[in-house]
This record gives C-alpha cells, structure tokens and sequence, in this order.
C-alpha cells in the first residue's frame, strides 16, 4: 500500500466511485457520508444525500454526528420527517443505502442487535434503527467495514437486516419488494460483491498489496471467486485533495 | 422464511385472528394498479436530479396529460386549483381519461364541460358546494358516459396514502356498513390484533396530478399556505407531477426553510409559473373565488346550447390562460379578489 | 310562529343549543355553520370548529362558501390537511358532525348520492363527500333539513352515510366504533332524536305552532313517539340579536 | 351487515385473497393496548378547551408521568430532545415505566442512568450514533432489567400513525424474514388485491409524550423547525402530551399563520417553557450539541462508582434543570453552542 493515503481514505474513495451522478443514497455519519459527499463534490453533481430522520439534500458543510442534527438538513431542499423518507425508500425512489453491523454473513444479512443469548445478551448492540427498513427498501445497499473473522461470520447471530437471507429468491419469498438487496462491500482488504443466482459473497477486487489468501484469512466462511480477481483502483489525486480539503478537512473520519 | 418456518416451528401453528372469509366486497370497478412494484420500477428510472423544469401549461399538458391517463387534481373543490391546467387539457381535446374525484366541484365541471372522463373514482362530483349543483356535469354522469366507483374523501385521501407509502392498500374505518362501500372496489378485513373490522382499500398511483402552489423553484420545490387538503399524499402517490405555481422563487429561498417544503423537487416533472393559475377559484391569501364567474358558469350550464357558445367564449377560441383572465375583467378585477381575499376579516 | 323570527332562524338557535361548550364540532357550508357560530357566540366560547378540509378553530369572520375555502382557516389554530381532521374523528376527538342529505329514512341512514337505477340514475348528487367519515368516527352526527315526505323516506335509495343501518347492534357489527350514530335532526317542523334500543327515529319536541299529525303528513314512515311531546323553545332575543349582528349580517343563510 | 348480505348474496360466496393462515408471527411481547376504542373512550374525555397549560417540568412529570406508565419521548437521539423533563423523570424516581425506543440516544441513556424503566420497543437503543455506545446503558440492558421487543425506526412510526388514525395497525413493508420480526410483536398478512405480504403492526398509544419544540402558546399549539422525525405521529398518538418550548408566543402569532402549526393545541395537555431544554443535546436553528458534555457522560459511565456520584452532581443534587445549565457552564457555554450552530457554515 502507498503511503500517499491511509486505507480509511482508500475505502472512502473506492465507495464514492460506486455512487453515480443523479442517483439518491441514504447514508449515516462517517465514513458513508464521507463517501458520498465526495462523490458529489467529483464525479456526481446531482447525487441526492438523504438522512433517515428527514434531511434531504442537505449542502454538507460539516459531517454530521447524528443522522438528525442540524447539519443533515442544513439549506436543505427539505426537512421532513422519518416516515418521509423511509416512504420515499418504499416507493422505489432511493436507489442506495450504506448500512453497518457488528456482523455479516454469506449472504449480506447484518447484525446489529446482539451477540449471545438474546434476552441476556453477551453484547447488546443498538438494534435496527432504520437499518432493516433501507436495507429491505433501497434498491441498492452498500457496507463499509472492517474485514476480519469476528466479523464476517458463516451465520449471523442475529438477523437484524435482510441480505439474501438464505439465498436466491428468499427476498422475494419474504415479502420484500424485487431487485432489492445487497450490492458492494467496501473493506479495509477489497470490495465484494454478490453472486448473482447464488447471492453469496464474493470477492471482486483487491486492494493494492492485499492477496487473496489474505482476504480467505479474514473472511469467516468460503467466498466466492471470480475468473479473475481485479485490483482495486488506487484513490486519484483529485479525489484525496477533494476528500482532505473539501469532505473532511478536520479529518474526523480519515484520521490525523 | 428459513428463520421463521425453520427455527421456530411454533409460529406455523398459529393462525392470526385476521380471517377474512365470508367478509363483505365492494362490486365498483377498479381503476388502476394497486401493485407497489410497478410503481417501484416506474419510480426507479424517474429522474432525481435538480433540473430547470419550467414549461408553459400548454407544454405540460402535451408531454405529460394523454388520452385515457389517469388524473389528479390538488386543492378542494374551487380553491387552490390549477385551472390554468384544466383550460389547457379541454383545449387539448383529452378523451377517456379516469379522475380523482375527491371533492371536486369546479375542476370536475370543467372535464365534464371537455367531455374528457370515461372513469372516476367518486367521493364528491357534480356538486359546487354551497354554490348548488352543476346541471352539465350532472348531465354528463346521468347519462352513463363515466363509469363511477364510490369512495369517501377520507378513503381517498388513505388510497393515495398507502400509494406514497409503497404498500398496496390502506386502512380505514369509514364506509362500513353502506352502499358507498357496496359500490367501492375495497374489502372488509379484520385487523390481526383485536380481530376489528376496517376497510382495506387499494393503493391508487394516478399516472399524473397537477398541483397549485404558492411559490416554487424551477426544480419543483413547492410551498403551500394554508391547508394542504390531500396535496400532500398526491404528490408522493402520483407518477407525473405538474407544478403551477403563483410565484418562482430561487432556489436558495426554499433551501433557507426547507421546513416549509411541502413537496421536494425530486417528485416534480414540470413546473408552470402560474400568477392567479387558480381563478376562478380561492387562492388563500392571495385572492378569493370570482363568485360572479361561477354563478355565469352555473346559469350557462342550464342550457346546452348556450353552455356550447360560452365554453368557446371562454375556452376554446381562447389562446391561453392570460386572455381568460382578461376576459374575464383583467387586472382589475384581480385585484378586487385580491382585496377580498387579504383585507377580509379587518 | 311568531313573526319575530323566520323558520332559518328556528332551526339555526335549536341546532346551537344542543351543541356544549368545550366541545368540538365538524360543521360544513351555511346553517350548521351558522348554528356553530351562534353557538360560540353565546354560550359555548369554547366550541372548537373544524373544517373537515384542514382548517381547526378559524376565527370565522364570514361564511365559508367551501368546507376548504380560506375563511375556514383564517386566523385558525391551525391550516393541516384532510387526513388531519378525518383522523382526529377517528381518534374519538370529534364530538358532534353536521350532515345532510337528499335522503333521510327511520334510523338516520342519509342519502346523497343518487336516486333511481344506481348505474343511470333519475338524479345524481355528489356523493360522501366527507359525510360517511364524519357519519361513521364522530361521536354524535346532528342534521338540519326541511321535513317533508320526500326526504324522510322508509328506506334511502342509496345508503351513503350510515345511521343507524338496520337497527339495534348493526352498527357495531358493521364494524363502526361503538358509542357513535345519529344523535338528533333539527328540522322546520320539529326537532327528533332516536329510541335508545330501536335506534328509530323518535320526536322530541315540536316547534310552536306544528301539531303532531303535521310532523306525520310530513315523515314518509312511522314515528316513534315520546310519552309527552315537549315545545321547541323559541329563539332567545339575544340568540337572534348575535345570528342577525355577528354570525350573518348579509342575511346569506337566515335569508333577506 | 343488511345490505351486503342479503341484497348482494353474491358477496357471501367471495373469499378475499387475504388468508394468513400459517404466516410468520413475531414472538416479542405487545407492550400496551392496541384497540382503538379503548383510545376512543380516553380521547371523549380528553378537553378540547383553549386553557392556559403552563407548569413547570415538575409539575408536568408529577401529575402526567406515573410509574409503569408507557413514555415516549420526541426528537431523534440526542436532537431536540426534552432533557430538561428527563431529568425530572430521573429525580422523582419514576419506576418500572415502559419506552419507545426509536432512535434514542441520550434519552435512553438517561433513563437507563435512572433505572426507570422495565419495558422497551426498541429500534435504537443504547447506541449514542457516531459518539459510541452508552456503557451504562448496556449494562443494565444486558442484565435482563429490561424486557425487550424488537421494531424498526421506520416500525414505530408506523405503529405510531396507526394510533393517530384512530386505527388497531398499520402496514410495513421491511422487517419480512429477519430476527428483527421474529423478536417483535408483529405478524405477517396479505394484501387482499395484490396477494402480497406486510408485516401488519399493532397501534402504539403511548400514556404520555414528551415533545421539545420551537415555539409554543399557553394553550400547546406548537411550532417545529427543521425535520419532525416522528414528532406529528407521536403527538396524535400519545393519550397525554408535555409541549417543553425554547419559546413562548402569543395564541395570535400562531394564528397568523396556522399552516406552521406542527402540533395543534387541543393535543396537549402541558406547557413547559424550557429555554435551552434540549441541552446538552441539538437544538436546530438554536444551539448545537455539547459534545464535552456528552464526552463527560460516555467517561463517567465506565465506572458504575463514578457514574452515580457524575449522576448526584449533575442530576440527583441539583435544583432544577436551570442549575444544570449552570453547572455546565452557563450563560457562556450556551452562547459557544449558540454561535456553532447560527454560524455553523459561514
């Protein structure tokens, strides 16, 4: 790995190419919206950032702490409220969504409730919040993580957000609306994707200096493999003067 | 589900209490989808970026209002009407198209009068309110030329609700129990948790509304003043969405109070500057109803032949909104409805 | 009848005074708007009035030509929506309605929607409108209309908002909330209520001068009767002295 | 029904395509009441009047907030939250109250920091966002203190909407196939035009919300700038209603434009004027977070020792929530806060 960039501005930047210009992208605090402000502030002028508690095209001058402070609807085109936006998730009009957990399985499901018994929790994490509701109603969900063993796991422990489930069609069994679900996973080692009859994980690209057996180490269960494993790009230079100078130039997400 | 059927097979020997056998349907025809998927691959390609989306009525009209499409108008009754559109849709020569009938008095006189319905989901039509009844449009759906179903404003209101809410019905507790439910397209359910009865109605998408507003950008934000009606649940609910607006304003006002957006850009397909858009209708605090109009409306309607010769007068041989407003007495006269409107309580 | 006052008059002082102070009522275009007006006028300072459109508690300066037209929010508490108003009914907030109808039968079913064969009907009104909301949610739904046999007919054409349906328990069988249903009608003849358990239409008092055999000529089914037929009072001197200054000074309900 | 059964024998022999037989149920347990009626009852006897409701926030938490009482709270996390009302929770020592959890944050840290409650709807708990997780709370959630069912942000909403609506439950459309269904108390249904299946969930009254506003007159009409979250639902939802306000207006003002109007006043049933009420949270338009304040409670917390003696100080000991502020720094602190967020991006 370079030493022009640390790996958190490496994983920000690969993120932000996956957002296209005029596309709508739910996101939390961090490193999501780090990666789609820059996308905005690059390649997608016409990127819409919503917020889950009512922010909706925001002009981002700071990073958020809350998915509901003042900064998420700050000169905002509105400020509505949850049900707005998690209605306007349902209609079929955002198209990403960067989700979290404390775990992932094969399938993209994620853990963000507990670990251990659940009415007497070894860890008891948040739950949900409006994580299950992007994650069933976005068409698109997108995970920046970490990539180790504790986290990527055969099977999560709780299913607190749907994935594939239990794989191809048990979306659509469940209920849940069509050409929904996981997409990208953006880690500290590669981007994954999913299988597309499988919807098991797969691996897509490494990043610069990670090796496959490597990612095999980190991931929890057997990945899938493509032909031929890509490299993922290297952040430009624009984009990091972009992200240092523009995005986060007090650095809370990328570090000091 | 794996999780459900699998790991815990206790919730396969449950039966909800939610048995809707043997429970009464309504026999009125369905217009219209009520699937949420054909929505949610309609919206998946709608544009969500911040263009200039202004056109003139009559452009809006020719891209977005066709024969046989499914229509929506916002406000209530004669306030707070896009009549600048409904001109432009009777100069159009629109046919067969369905209606959202949620009181609606001087819009749906309007289609009658162009002859431009052959569906429409009723709640309030032909009526004018205190006004009385509008002997053309009563004509027209006497004579069967429009197939009705029969609903409440209030089930209206909740069909565009579940529509903007992505779900393909919603609920409500009105309507049991009467021939208004015998002649709608719901059904009786009962709720799973206390074994209630409710009406569950379907969704409605209208393939396009048109909606007045107070003020909007050129992207399509849009405030409204005063009471919303059911602008609100139209605006997510409806495919196509026309704005006309009595003012433009810039984008940088309504992003200093995006609390008072009541629509956002990204649902908005054309944006029409509009001034006094409204009239002969109730702009609130803009300018009140031209009552002396609607009462010429009403007396001309009685005979058909006289009716014939005033919608030419008024719109058909009319090039476009602007010359209606001066025929019908211009500037000055707006600006006697805007005295009434702003100084009425002083 | 004395020449003190018209038969609008009548009917507009009866229909306030039923309603309480500290109540609220869901009132449409003239008369019932007008009796709501008297009423805050006199003795309920406290009467809430809404618009089933959106406006709650307008300062009502003028007649509204429209249930949505701007004097029924002007200087309101409040300017929502129509699912505002119909909720707060079906919260069990919405103490009285003022309905009409075409048609009226024995348990105060009404009709507004057509008369003759419903698919090419002789007459076509305008349908619900709000009337079944207001009918079937709020507590107790009041009616103003003239009698005569051709509205109080045995059985309506068209049941567009509900009364009492068939009797005894059918509303609660329906499925409408318990505890609700027709409550009185104020007419120019007289005023009615309804028999507890037959849920039939029933006369309360006459107004001075109709006897009951005109009430009869009148209704096109049999009435129930009381054991002692009370009188309507008559208008109070300050009752019409507020309707004739403050409520209607343009005469455009109690008529020139 | 008359009508349907014997004039339409047709409908009889009609089975609606609604049949949840052996559809997945949640097994998490129903905390409270959903049967509209029994909200009906409680709203007749409800006044409609225009009083003067103010009191103080110990007034407020005396007389509406009980013990085992169902609270919720509005706001989202630490923004626009009514800590000035919590703390009064946390000195009564209110016990064994059920909460609705959704996006909570500081609040719940609160009142996990009081052991005040024993039943939670949870969408987000013990969480503070990108601040961490509140160790404390962890602790005595982790410890089975509380009983637990699982919902979604996006859930309670729902649920909270079906009470305002005067309805036993409302549609959703994610939760399908999860743990998060199957640890919840709601249960899966089908359209009856469409076949297609949503999570059918039970109306949610809340005994008593808390709500932190902008503006407000003594009556409880309310002002809110910037999102609502899930603040309209809530007020129309919970049978009892505390308006805390930054400021107090004349009825007048509101009245000069009702369309701002967020939370009507018959709604409400106290008044607290609570400048900087929010505090140590977000207030928009007014003051920002104090993250060191916050910094202070997440240090604190680590230690259960510490945290009861951080709690004494600034909780336990202290007066009223003026003297908070005071120990938080004051008049100075507040105006820093004030300045970063009105100036936030210039």
């Amino acid at each position: 790995m370079s030493a022009s960039y640390n790996m958190m501005e490496m994983m920000i930047c690969a993120a932000a190419r996956i957002l296209e210009d005029g596309k709508t992208v739910a996101v939390g605090t961090g490193a999501p919206c780090a990666a789609a402000m820059l996308a905005q502030k690059t390649h997608a002028p016409n990127l819409v950032i919503a917020f889950e508690a009512g922010g909706l095209a925001p002009r981002l001058s700071q990073m958020p702490i809350s998915v509901g402070d003042s900064r998420t609807f700050f000169q905002a085109n509105s400020a509505a409220g949850m049900a707005e936006m998690m209605t306007t998730c349902a209609r079929g009009m955002v198209d990403y969504a960067f989700l979290g957990g404390a775990q992932i399985d094969k399938y993209g499901n994620l853990n963000s409730t507990s670990v251990g018994d659940y009415k007497k929790p070894k860890v008891r994490f948040p739950g949900s919040g409006g994580a299950n509701d992007f994650a069933s109603l976005c068409w698109r969900t997108l995970i920046m993580t970490v990539h180790n063993r504790s986290r990527f796991v055969e099977k999560v422990e709780f299913l607190t957000s749907p994935g594939y489930l239990g794989g191809e069609g048990e979306r659509e069994e469940a209920g849940l609306p069509p050409g929904t679900g996981p997409y990208k996973i953006i880690t500290d080692l590669a981007i994954l994707g999913y299988g597309e009859k499988s919807r098991r994980m797969r691996l897509e690209s490494l990043h610069p200096g990670v090796s496959v057996d490597k990612v095999r180490e980190n991931t929890g269960f057997a990945l899938e493999m493509p032909e031929k494993v890509a490299l993922t790009p290297e952040p430009t230079a624009e984009a990091l003067r972009v992200l240092r100078e523009q995005v986060d130039p007090q650095r809370y997400v990328i570090g000091k | 589900m794996h999780m459900d059927t699998q790991e815990n097979p206790r919730i396969l020997d449950q039966i909800t209490t939610e048995t809707p056998v043997g429970l009464p349907q309504g026999e009125g025809p369905l217009f219209g989808d009520p699937d949420p998927d054909a929505a949610r691959a309609f919206f998946m390609g709608k544009s969500r970026s911040e263009t200039d989306k202004r056109m003139s009525a009559k452009q809006a009209v020719e891209r977005f209002i066709t024969d046989g499409c499914y229509l929506a108008i916002g406000g209530f009754g004669a306030n707070r009407i896009p009549t600048v559109i409904l001109h432009e849709i009777l100069r159009a020569r629109r046919r067969g198209m369905a209606f959202l009938g949620h009181t609606s008095t001087h819009d749906f006189q309007l289609l009658c009068a162009g002859h431009c319905l052959n569906r429409v989901d009723a709640a309030y039509i032909v009526g004018l309110e205190a006004r009385g009844l509008s002997p053309n449009a009563r004509r027209v759906v006497q004579s069967g030329e429009v197939e009705l179903c029969e609903w409440t404003n209030h089930a209206l209101s909740v069909r565009l609700q579940a529509a903007a809410s992505g779900l393909s019905y919603g609920l409500l507790r009105s309507m049991l129990g009467t021939d208004t439910f015998r002649r709608s397209a719901g059904k009786v359910v009962r709720c799973p948790f206390t074994g209630k009865k409710f009406v569950a109605l379907p969704a409605l998408w209208p393939d396009v509304a048109v909606i007045h507003v107070h003020e909007a950008d050129v992207f399509g934000n849009a405030r409204i003043r005063g009471i919303s009606v059911a602008d609100m649940e139209l605006a997510r609910a409806a495919k196509r969405l026309i704005i006309t607006a009595e003012r433009l304003v810039p984008n940088l006002e309504i992003r200093q109070d995006p609390t008072r957006t009541a629509i956002p850009y990204y649902l908005v397909d054309a944006v029409v500057h509009a001034p006094f858009g409204s009239y002969p209708g109730n702009m609130p605090y803009e300018y009140f109803s031209d009552e002396d109009h609607l009462m010429q409306w009403l007396a001309a309607e009685k005979d058909p032949e006289i009716f014939a010769r005033f919608l030419d007068q008024y719109i058909y041989q009319v090039a476009d909104f602007d010359e209606y407003l001066q025929l019908c007495g211009g500037l000055g006269r707006l600006r006697e409805l805007r005295d009434q409107e702003c100084l009425a309580a002083d």
